[in-house]
């Protein structure tokens, strides 16, 4: 059976050269970097190496970067943690209402607390508008938290002129970056952001490894207290094959940036039309044109994502949904409902992320593949039937 | 913890190829549950011969465990009388499925509750009648 | 040059088996676990296999444990989480003195919102009395934390009697086995314990993967918001690769458990007899005889610790010391402070962590080793000569 | 961030093979600096000739840094003026040593410091000797 993996936003396979560079960590250099003897040397350059290497990808200084377990701890370090260490100054957030919940839901257990969020919405594209968080921030406010890009819909935000807006009032603006570094060029001087989240598995890195940059000067309550490993800003135990492992997937990114995105825009662009022009009723989700390099995102009316899943899987074709039954959460789509997707409709959503080893092929497999299913679930739909006899087709 | 739920194999089987999909034009009953709000929907006919189900089919919109449930349900009623077609329950579609996801057991509840209302509607429909001929 | 490792408390190399058995969730099998294809699959039981193996060596369900990045996360998560959640019941924590600083600074930041926390002390061998622990809990005590071991003095604590205590009072048990999970005989049932800490890299699984077991039923507020992962106890994508060494690195612990205390033990043993011997002025830190297998710790006096250490280092031998030079954090062990070791005395610590791989072979080479150099550094000492010159030797 | 310190091969070499560790029975000037419980404690004894320091001897109770430190001051030392000596600055020790980590300056500051001490020792005691002889 052909095996079309196009769930690169789920998880990313590590590359060779990747799992090659942190092999040695696991076994021969397996040395605590916090140790005084040689096994401590060699962890302590290799930690300082991919401190280097994963402030290069976003142009930042290496001593700004704090390594975490992952996306969603960068996440909850920045809002928790700038909330936390800002709270004598004020007590308010403001996220967009298409934050990944790791940032949304951070932000709501602050506002358990002594604190209130405001989320700022977006327009149908899920776009949020700097004048809107312009609107949103107050006296009290200490953190601005807005995505650089949306995973599940593909688009990305204005936010060089977002955090133009949070520096204009004099306040911190963190950027989910998650879903963005390795795909658009992002440098957080050029962006002027203060302070940034990353996560290795986006990257062809290793799960379990992420970074938090935080510009000098902004003050953090550490979210993991411990040791002093982080310069104080996270204690713990050190992650070093995961940590060497983000390291070298970050350098590959930057490397590779401009190749990267090229490629997997041709080969979203290659489905995207393929799909619009074989699949009546079919809508993209998120921005047309400002979205992310290997974002491919639907809804597909009349019919059900999970199913559309399950039949794909038989074909050996790997996707998600944002649909309420393909989450334990028995609630659809955030992200869809913030882009004002009616409910009935969010359950179609269908997403293809797309990754390095897909090839033209893969797509035309798709593009051949997903039409009868879709034909065959509508065939069975009571919606479909329904809209048949108003006159729909 | 319940890890995310895996579908039984009869599930996929039935996933896969489910048995009766379609509309009965001049159909003794029909029962619609669900909404697309809530991402299920289910329409049950129902042909009653003889006090005997002789013909079940539905649409539905809906995840795997949804057709799959649908599609058991129109094979269990399939032949049953009334009577026995209303004593299928929510717990004896899942146990013929070989049991489904904990967060999925809901759908066999709306599987056996289209069933239910289509037999009602069908049941409704004769007292109509026989008040008209009665 | 020999190559003596004996800092496994800083770091353990993964074993073998381990490592192949997380070399496929790198490559080959890099789903996700959340992801509802085939690949999804495989992780989800993968994910599924590890949380059996953790729940086995500590006599606990699966369902109930919840992996993490590491000890210092399982052990804010416990403190922060436990805290949180029940703060509309009390605001007080029972801690002892001598825990390792993921709870102590976990419990020192609660403090610093609306917790009080009292820091139960211990004796000279760093014993905690359950007796103490009773006196300390008060009506609105909602968490005692006492480790099971520690790491820094090898004192195994009467982990079942302070659990009776803390039950008897209706106080949830935390307790913090990071440095005794695998080395000693732990059964939750038994111990009578509520939540437990353990982390991979001390069980020569990988760094970066540990677990917190809660018993079902204590409330626990997240410290990652997120997705829904780990039942929603703890969002991120899950790290496989670490979660499935941790989990192999757990059955090996579990079925080794008796062989490897027993060898460890001897190594220990002899090595300790061996200095006591030979080394005039050194005393041994922690319990005599209730001590993890695998720590041999010691007080070298009118010497400081990181000379020792370098000079050990140049031999080939790799050891830590609580001293303050060694850290950054410029003050000396609070654990030692804690057994009431005066500061002068403290900077003379060293800490042999003996590990799997260790022969009777390399103790030898350290008993060889260590008294020329204690007496070179005594030689340079004021200290010792002051203390010749008042007619000690 | 700092990363953990790692030595100059200048500071391993003179922690390895300190020069001129010992006591000088008649001392013309002792320093003592630090203590035991800050983790550091340092002696230095010096012989004055003519002026110059003609012999420099130190006890060192420390870390690596402290030890070479004390051997690289004893060293600096050796032969200057006591003008010259007392220009001996914290950072000439450590640039001599090819730096030190931040969080071992300190001890840089501690081996300057018990130089001068004993220079100062000396002096008073010469001064004692003027006032008695004069
Ligand atoms: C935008 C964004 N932020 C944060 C996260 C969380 O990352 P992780 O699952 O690695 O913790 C994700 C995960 O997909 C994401 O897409
Ligand atoms: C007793 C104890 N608890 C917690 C920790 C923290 O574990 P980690 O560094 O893996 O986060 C340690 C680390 O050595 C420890 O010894």
């Amino acid at each position: 059976m052909a095996e079309v993996y196009l769930d690169h936003y789920a998880a990313t396979p590590v590359l060779a050269e990747v799992a090659d560079a942190m092999r040695p960590y696991l076994t021969e250099d397996f040395g605590n970097p916090s140790s005084l003897h040689q096994r401590g040397d060699t962890a302590r350059e290799a930690l300082y190496a991919a401190r280097e290497q994963v402030a290069a990808l976003i142009g930042a200084q290496p001593e700004e970067i704090t390594f975490v377990s992952g996306g969603t701890e960068a996440n909850n370090t920045a809002v928790k943690g700038v909330s936390w260490a800002a709270r004598r100054k004020g007590n308010h957030l403001v996220v967009s209402s298409v934050e990944h919940f790791s940032v949304l839901n951070a932000a709501r257990t602050m506002a358990k607390f002594d604190f209130e969020m405001t989320e700022v919405g977006v327009d149908d594209y899920g776009m949020v508008d700097p004048e809107d968080v312009r609107a949103a921030i107050r006296d009290d406010t200490v953190l601005v938290s807005v995505m650089a890009a949306n995973g599940e819909i593909g688009t990305v935000q204005r936010t060089a002129d977002i955090a133009a807006v949070a520096r204009e009032k004099g306040v911190p603006f963190h950027t989910d970056a998650v879903a963005a570094a390795g795909y658009i060029p992002l440098n957080v001087t050029d962006l002027g952001v203060d302070a940034m989240s990353i996560a290795s598995d986006l990257l062809y890195g290793p799960k379990g490894a992420g970074a938090l940059w935080v510009r000098k000067g902004l003050r953090l309550m550490p979210l993991l207290d411990g040791g002093i490993q982080e310069d104080g800003r996270r204690g713990g135990t050190e992650n070093m094959p995961g940590i060497v492992g983000m390291g070298k997937a970050a350098e590959l990114a930057a490397r590779d940036l401009a190749s990267r995105a090229e490629g997997l825009t041709a080969l979203r662009d290659r489905l995207i039309k393929g799909l619009m022009e074989t699949i009546p009723r079919l809508r993209l989700t998120g921005h047309p044109s400002t979205r992310l390099p290997w974002n491919a995102s639907f809804l597909v009316e009349f019919i059900e994502g999970e199913s559309m899943l399950l039949f794909l899987d038989q074909k050996g074709i790997s996707v998600s949904s944002g649909s309420a039954c393909t989450s334990r959460a028995l609630k659809g789509s955030h992200v869809l409902t913030a882009c004002d997707v009616p409910a009935e409709l969010a359950s179609g959503s269908i997403l293809f992320s797309l990754g390095l080893e897909n090839t033209p092929e893969d797509i035309d497999y798709v593009l051949e593949s997903l039409p009868p299913i879709v034909e065959r679930l509508r065939q069975m739909s009571p919606l479909y039937a329904k809209y048949l006899k108003e006159g729909g087709g | 913890m319940v890890e995310i739920a895996q579908y039984s194999d009869t599930v996929m089987e039935h996933f896969m190829n489910p048995r009766n999909v379609g509309e009965i034009e001049d159909a003794d009953g029909v029962g619609e549950v669900g909404n697309p709000v809530c991402g299920d929907m289910m329409t049950f006919y129902i042909k009653v011969d003889d006090g005997r189900l002789s013909d079940v089919k539905f649409k539905t919109f809906g995840c795997g465990a949804a057709i799959a449930v649908s599609s058991m349900v129109s094979e269990m009623a399939m032949g049953k009388t009334i009577d026995e077609a209303l004593k299928i329950t929510r717990e004896d579609v899942a146990d013929q499925l070989g049991g489904l996801p904990k967060q999925k057991m809901h759908c066999s509840n709306l599987g056996a509750d289209a069933l239910h209302k289509a037999i009602q509607d069908y049941q409704s429909k004769q007292k109509e009648k026989e008040a008209q001929h009665g």
